[in-house]
């Protein structure tokens, strides 16, 4: 069965483009899928290519209504992005029993690839343990080596703090308390005091979103950075930052899986996207970008669209573009390539609109992403 | 140092000042939400929405029009004010005399246009607002850092909030809001015009959240989801005090937040559901409320 | 006499009931009116029409000379028109010295308070408790007293002895009586014909939303037998 | 119908008795130091002027108020703790001062809701509508009895005044009370219905006790064995109606010096 | 005269009967029928929510409560009934029940603080008790936060028939819903359903009849938290997951707007309701239109003209009056 199935090759873009991760992802997402068919050349096996989007509205049921009549009655052949890590795992049990194709970039659980993962599942853009590794591992190398964590009470939160701790640890530093506070706390001042009497010398924010922003407003409010602690988000990105402003998230200290500012690459790509939405890419929008691209090129490679052939080649092909540069994919389907950790500039540090970072260290792939042998996945024997 | 339950007295004096801050929303929200209901009957389901809205139009009026905080501090809660004179004239009105619960519907739908439009336009992580300059910065007083901000906020909302009480409680004005509640048929009989007073009322309700909203631009990411995580907890504040005093609002919303400061050091896993706890308490020891009075 | 409030083919409407069929009438300036008849045959809402309560109207109104159709309900005061509701309406958020004091003053030579106080003692013992705790004869006394603060020039008062005691009932006479004496001039809607009889200086008899007779105080005697067979008094 | 029980008894009996029963409302004392006793088979009346406490005393008796001080006793039974639908069911019924039918139900279903419960007929969720059909004859027999046959497929909503309070009557006794409490139950209605309903209360007092608030003394003086005269929540007199209508002291604070 | 109006208020009757029957034979026929031209998953979730839609209203349309916590009982029912059948590995129909216990457990819990007020107080106290409910299950160890319980299996019904076949999923589902529909149907139309009635219509009234008004509501509401736990339950089986969105408080509006799109208080109303939100929310995914700005604003046009809902309005028109429906609220 050579060629694409059905005369035509096509992609979902299914994210939350309405709710509170529409910046994370969102409509962004679906241009840099876009980019990436148009910089494939817009056709694959002679075949054309077309991406669909949808939005999950944060909600697994009607993310699984559409994936299944994606896959079942409109010829779709893989979906990506998938932010929210219900969502991510819904569909991908989706594509499993199904043998269709999933590329994650929008969650971050472990668990993708690990105890959930699939033969056509991939997790391209990070995960907590890449965010955990990058910003506790690499900021105890910085001098960062006492910690007090802000987590946000539930697994998430758990995880990311449970995983930053252990790295903090191996990396020689001390985890000197934490406080758990509830989802969607408007107020951190309680917390804050508490992480300032702590003494800590890095205030691990094990959050997300609108949590993390607040919590770093209001540190600045509340002098903590100015007192010599440190903030460390754990899972915050450029779309954040921005909406955050550099006078409160100035000395910030995160990872991601990329930065536009990084070198001629990254900008030339950057500034592509940013003439077409407006914003400059973060990760999620990057690996959105290197997924699509990575996909046609696995089926330009397997002469077919064929799951079992195209997952072959995803599996076997090494990574090479603006986001995945020298990445590869393990077994267990995760995309394993380099994650930099990042400090938020001063306002007057900041060059031009969307200059946030200053890369404090890269992370080398390898070290950032677990091992899939033992990554829990019962594909790798 | 002394301790209280493990807990040194001075870190305890702090969490207390900072639950007294919390308060000062809570008390500027649910006395807005009172006042709506106890005049026009309607559970202000976007009141949350508006206080957002406060937010908002200050960031919107920095952004775009170079209008700070003091005059944003007035400007916005006219602005919204406006809008709910609108909102009211339109809409509201065609609800009275129905089963409350439309208009509890009604503006479920509103919340959730308003903040779905502010989503749209300006996403979900929020936008940045800075403290304003004259109030930057803090001081030490002792057993914490307090931002200077933050104690501002305290003394605002007293005042604004003392300030709607006795306007309620004991003006002409007020006498004829609490009596067009009860019928405002008969009220306009005696030759007050009402339509405008109750237009005014919710213009006044929606102005004391957009107020609320502009006070807490500096301190919260001003997001289009500042309101909906905020209002459930008021209507818990609001259950507690019970709807029939002003004052009780007011109080409530200063204790809860006290209560709520409190927890969040002695066992802060529960912090956003101790108003929550203590509402059912409530509800089983006196269905009133605590300043509840219907039985 | 020069008619004071004119009402001319008067019909109302509740949603689809029409329950005003073209009522024709007249109060003159110092008189005392009373409209007879028996339940639902419309009395209550041919008050609630004149003063715009009801707005399904159609017909004719003139009060003092204005042309009352076209006047917004918050207006009504305003010409001189005071009313005294069926069910009483009294605030219950309100104190009663609140509730006394709610209506505003339309126009000079109302009464003041320490006179409404004089007149009912019982509004002055309790004036600093909640308008609804009062007794349904308070309130009722209550709700008189009100608009007489305002200065209006006729009242219209809707069963105002329903649920009273005998005593209250003659006291309320008593008032009505020297309102009048000080020319007030008065519209009154009774079930107890001879609460009525007493200080009424002329008659309607309803019946099926349309006046059906009218007359003085004068001819009751001879009118009796058609109110037997209208009221059944 | 129950069987006369007290005819033979020599002395009547009491069923619904009060003992030095007191309300306070913050500061105001609106019934003090009342006592009062309901014998079986007869109408006992209660006036008084406005703001007497008549409403309340059928509040407290009811136990839709608690009493601040005294006691209550129904049938032997000290009831003053007990809540108002418990006492409902030991056969205490009241009718409300502001008439109190169930608008947009039947005439029929009315009257049937009040039997719904006697017969065991109320949290069946698992039985049709039409189990309630046996309880029609004996609603068409209650209304029967109050000339309310003709309406019995109306909208309660859509009776006049007097016959919703007629109704009223008739869904009260649909529970067969032992002791029933009117408050004022002529008020607002119109000559004949009047007399329909004082034959009524007449007619059910043979076999049980009524306690009514009225304001129509012509009534009062025709079915009504005993009067209690209230006066600013205390008792002023008692007896039946001809003495205490010549009380100069009743005549002065309520019956007024003229006939009205 | 009596004798005549009688004869055609029975003849008016018997017609309106058989035309609701005609009515009711044909939407089962379509139900039966609907698999081969409508995509089955979207049909089992429609009757998930239909399902929980009328049991929702059995509450607000029956007794006049308006319930803002009602995602409390479908979620946790969604997530009892998933975590026994992954984890515990138990058959499908004692899951079901299972969930369905469970949230009537729930609905007796919070209905015995939320009935202590009424009307909108109410609302506002089942609405912070579901939030509350809602962090529960955030924090929760055994709901697997954020990712919610995935891969439930469906197993064999009874042992024998294999859900994972969607048809027969389906037609399982179609049954349960049938039969949630019956006993809805049996509960208004019964002795009891009569009391709540006159309950909503005047409370003192039926307090001083001797009823105990907090009685009848509590057992109310625990039939329709049971119910609304029975629909939660089949969803998490029809998906395979059960997640947070189920429980929080989105979900409690949500249905809400499906019965009041329906027609509050008629029994098939919800249905209809449902069906436009969830094809809405399908159509609105994949569509430039933002879904809360849409979803906002139908709630408020419902709100301002067009309180009587899809069915509501029907009933009460022209034909709908000539074909003897009654639309009384
Ligand atoms: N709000 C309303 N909606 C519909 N119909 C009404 C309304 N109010 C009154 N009616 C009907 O209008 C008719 C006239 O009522 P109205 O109150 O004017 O009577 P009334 O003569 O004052 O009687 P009563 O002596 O009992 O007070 C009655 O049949 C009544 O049922
Ligand atoms: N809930 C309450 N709070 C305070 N005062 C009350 C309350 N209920 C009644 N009262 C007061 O108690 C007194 C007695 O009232 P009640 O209603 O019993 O009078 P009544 O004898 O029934 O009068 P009427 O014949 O006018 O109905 C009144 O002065 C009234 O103001
Ligand atoms: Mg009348
Ligand atoms: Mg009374």
């Amino acid at each position: 069965a050579d060629g694409a199935s059905d005369g035509k090759v096509k992609i979902g873009i299914l994210n939350d483009q309405s709710g509170v991760y529409a910046d994370f992802g969102g409509k962004s997402s679906v241009e840099a899928a876009q980019m990436a068919v148009e910089d494939f050349g817009g056709k694959v096996l002679d075949s054309p290519i077309e991406i669909v989007d949808a939005d999950h509205q944060n909600k697994p049921d009607i993310a699984s209504n559409i994936a299944r009549q994606w896959y079942d009655t409109e010829q779709v052949d893989a979906i990506m992005e998938l932010t929210t890590s219900s969502v991510a795992l819904a569909v991908q049990a989706i594509g499993k029993e199904k043998k269709k194709i999933d590329i994650v970039t929008g969650a971050a659980t472990t668990d993708l690839t690990g105890k959930a993962c699939s033969p056509y599942g991939f997790h391209w853009a990070y995960d907590t343990h890449a965010l955990a590794v990058g910003t506790g591992g690499a900021l105890v190398k910085q001098g960062g080596d006492s910690w007090f964590f802000l987590t946000a009470d539930y697994a998430f939160g758990y995880s990311l703090e449970q995983q930053t701790s252990d790295f903090v640890k191996a990396n020689g530093g001390n985890v000197i308390g934490s406080v758990r506070h509830p989802l969607a706390s408007q107020d951190f001042s309680s917390f804050l005091l508490q992480a300032q009497s702590s003494g800590a010398k890095v205030v691990g924010l094990a959050n997300a979103g609108l949590d993390t922003s607040n919590a770093i407003k209001q540190a600045a409010e509340f002098g903590i950075t100015q007192g010599g602690q440190r903030l460390a988000a754990l899972l915050f990105t450029l779309a954040d930052v921005h909406g955050l402003g550099l006078e409160a998230a100035q000395g910030l200290t995160l990872t991601e899986g990329y930065y536009w500012n990084r070198d001629d690459e990254s900008r030339a790509f950057g500034k592509k996207f940013f003439d077409r939405t407006g914003k400059m890419p973060n990760m999620i929008h990057a690996g959105t970008y290197s997924a699509v691209l990575q996909y046609l090129k696995a089926i330009q490679k397997a002469g077919t669209d064929d799951t079992d052939a195209v997952a072959k080649q995803l599996h076997e092909m090494p990574v090479d573009d603006v986001f995945g540069r020298g990445g590869t994919v393990g077994p267990n389907g995760r995309m394993i390539h380099d994650m930099y950790l990042l400090q938020v500039k001063k306002p007057d540090e900041s060059k031009e609109a969307w200059d946030y970072f200053d890369v404090l260290a890269t992370i080398p792939g390898k070290d950032a992403y677990i091992d899939p042998a033992k990554s829990g996945c019962d594909l790798v024997k | 140092m002394t301790m209280i339950f493990g807990i040194p007295v001075q870190a305890l004096l702090g969490q207390l000042l900072i639950g007294l801050i919390n308060g000062s929303f809570y008390a500027l929200l649910s006395l807005g939400l009172a006042i709506i209901f106890g005049l026009l009957r309607i559970i202000n389901f976007a009141h949350g929405a508006q206080y957002m809205l406060g937010a908002f139009v200050a960031y919107l009026m920095l952004a775009y029009g170079g209008i700070g905080y003091w005059p944003a501090l007035i400007l916005a809660p006219l602005a919204v004010g406006l809008f709910g004179a609108v909102v009211e004239r339109l809409f509201l009105r065609r609800l009275y005399g129905l089963d409350p619960l439309y208009g509890l519907l009604f503006t479920f739908g509103m919340a959730l246009a308003i903040e779905g439009t502010f989503r749209y336009l300006y996403g979900s992580s929020g936008q940045p607002y800075a403290t304003p300059s004259a109030l930057a910065g803090g001081t030490n007083l002792g057993f914490m850092f307090l931002p200077i901000y933050r104690g501002w906020v305290v003394v605002m909302s007293l005042v604004v909030c003392i300030g709607t009480w006795l306007l309620i409680e004991k003006t002409k004005l007020g006498a004829y809001l609490r009596a067009a509640t009860e019928n405002a048929v008969l009220v306009q009989v005696f030759g007050v015009n009402v339509p405008v007073l109750l237009t005014l009322t919710y213009a006044l309700g929606a102005g004391l959240a957009a107020f609320a909203g502009v006070l807490a631009a500096p301190v919260y990411q001003v997001s289009p989801l500042m309101g909906s995580n905020i209002i459930i907890v008021v209507f818990a504040v609001v259950v507690v005090g019970g709807m029939g005093s002003i004052m009780g609002a007011i109080v409530t919303g200063y204790v809860l937040g006290v209560a709520e400061g409190l927890t969040k050091v002695f066992y802060p896993e529960a912090s956003n559901i101790v108003i929550f706890v203590i509402m059912a308490i409530v509800l089983l020891v006196r269905p009133a409320g605590l300043f509840g009075r219907d039985a | 006499m020069v008619a004071l409030l004119e009402v001319r083919g008067l019909n109302a409407w509740y949603g689809e009931s029409h329950i005003l069929h073209g009522v024709d009438m007249y109060v003159g300036e110092g008189e005392t009116v009373t409209i007879l008849g028996r339940n639902g045959v419309g009395k209550t809402t041919t008050l609630r029409t004149i003063t715009g309560i009801v707005r399904a109207r159609r017909g004719k109104i003139s009060f003092a000379g204005a042309d009352m159709m076209q006047v917004p309900l918050h207006k009504t005061a305003h010409k001189g028109i005071g009313f005294v509701p069926e069910e009483r309406g009294i605030f219950s958020t309100l104190s009663v010295s609140e509730n006394l004091l709610l209506p505003p003053v339309v126009a000079e030579g109302g009464m003041n308070l320490d006179e409404i106080y004089e007149l009912f003692p019982n509004l002055y013992e309790r004036r600093a408790s909640a308008g609804t705790k009062l007794s349904g004869g308070e309130q009722q006394m209550l709700a008189i007293a009100r608009v007489l603060r305002t200065g209006v020039k006729m009242l219209l008062l809707d069963e105002p002895t329903e649920g009273l005691a005998p005593v209250i009932v003659q006291r309320i006479g008593e008032v009505l009586r020297k309102l009048k004496e000080r020319g007030m001039t008065i519209l009154l809607v009774e079930q107890n014909f001879r609460f009525a009889s007493r200080i009424a200086d002329r008659f309607y008899l309803m019946d099926h939303g349309q006046m059906v007779t009218e007359f003085p105080v004068g001819e009751l005697p001879q009118r009796m037998d058609t109110l037997h067979s209208v009221l059944g008094v | 119908m129950a069987v006369p029980a007290t005819e033979t008894n020599a002395t009547p009996r009491v069923v619904l008795s009060a003992r030095g029963l007191r309300r306070d409302f913050g500061g105001f004392t609106a019934v003090k130091n009342v006592d009062l006793d309901v014998y079986d088979a007869s109408v006992h009346a209660l006036i008084g002027p406005n703001g007497a406490g008549k409403t309340t005393v059928f509040n407290l008796l009811t136990k839709f108020l608690q009493p601040t001080h005294g006691t209550i006793t129904l049938m032997g039974t000290d009831i003053t703790r007990t809540s108002p639908d418990k006492v409902a069911r030991m056969g205490l019924v009241r009718s409300f001062q502001i008439s109190a039918v169930f608008p947009h139900l039947s005439v029929l279903d009315n009257v049937r809701v009040a039997l719904q419960r006697p017969n065991n007929l109320s949290t069946q969720f698992w039985r049709p509508v039409s189990a309630l059909d046996r309880l029609n004859d004996r609603a068409e027999e209650l209304l029967a009895n109050v000339g309310l046959s003709k309406e019995r497929d109306h909208i309660a909503a859509d009776l006049s005044y007097g016959r919703k309070r007629v109704l009223e009557i008739a869904t009260t006794l649909a529970l067969d009370p032992k002791v029933l409490l009117l408050d004022e139950p002529m008020a607002g209605m119109g000559q004949e219905d009047v007399s329909v309903v004082s034959a009524i209360i007449r007619e059910v007092a043979r076999v049980r006790a009524v306690l009514m608030v009225e304001h129509n003394l012509s009534v009062v003086a025709d079915i009504c064995q005993q009067v209690t005269v209230l006066q600013r929540g205390e008792i002023l007199a008692e007896g039946d109606y001809a003495s205490v209508s010549q009380d100069p002291r009743v005549r002065e604070a309520y019956m007024g010096t003229e006939e009205s | 005269m009596t004798d005549i109006t009688e004869t055609i208020r029975a003849e008016k009757s018997r017609t309106a009967l058989s035309v609701q029957a005609g009515f009711l034979i044909i939407g089962l026929l379509l139900l039966l029928l609907a698999p081969f031209f409508f995509y089955p998953i979207f049909l089992m979730k429609l009757l998930c929510f239909a399902l929980f839609a009328c049991a929702f209203n059995l509450l607000l349309g029956y007794t006049g409560l308006l319930s803002f916590g009602h995602a409390t009982f479908f979620g946790g029912a969604a997530y009892f009934t998933a975590y026994t059948v992954k984890t515990w590995g138990v058959p499908p129909e004692l899951g079901i029940l299972i969930g369905v216990a469970g949230a009537a457990l729930l609905g007796l819990v919070m209905g015995y603080i939320a009935i202590r007020r009424q009307g909108i107080y109410f609302a506002m106290i089942t609405l912070a008790l579901s939030q509350m409910f809602f962090f529960f299950c955030l924090q929760a160890e055994f709901t697997e936060g954020e990712d919610g319980i995935q891969s439930v299996p469906r197993g064999h019904l009874f042992g024998f028939i294999d859900l994972n076949n969607s048809t027969s999923m389906y037609y399982f589902v179609l049954a349960v819903f049938v039969i949630g529909m019956l006993l809805i149907w049996r509960f208004i139309h019964s002795p009891f359903g009569m009391i709540l009635k006159s309950i909503r219509e005047n409370e003192n009234r039926a307090i001083s009849l001797g009823y105990s008004v907090a009685r009848y509501k509590l057992g109310a509401f625990v039939m329709s938290a049971a119910l609304a736990g029975l629909a939660g339950a089949l969803k998490s089986l029809v998906f395979q997951f059960a997640t947070l969105t189920d429980v929080a408080w989105q979900m409690s509006g949500e249905v809400i707007l499906m019965t009041l799109l329906g027609g509050i208080g008629t029994l098939i109303g919800p249905i209809f309701g449902a069906g436009l939100v969830v094809t809405l929310q399908n159509y609105l995914a994949t569509s430039e239109f933002p879904v809360t700005i849409i979803t906002g604003v139908v709630f408020m046009i419902c709100v301002l003209i067009f309180r009587r809902g899809i069915v509501g309005e029907f009933y009460a028109s022209w034909i709908g009056r000539k074909l003897g429906f009654v639309y009384r609220r």
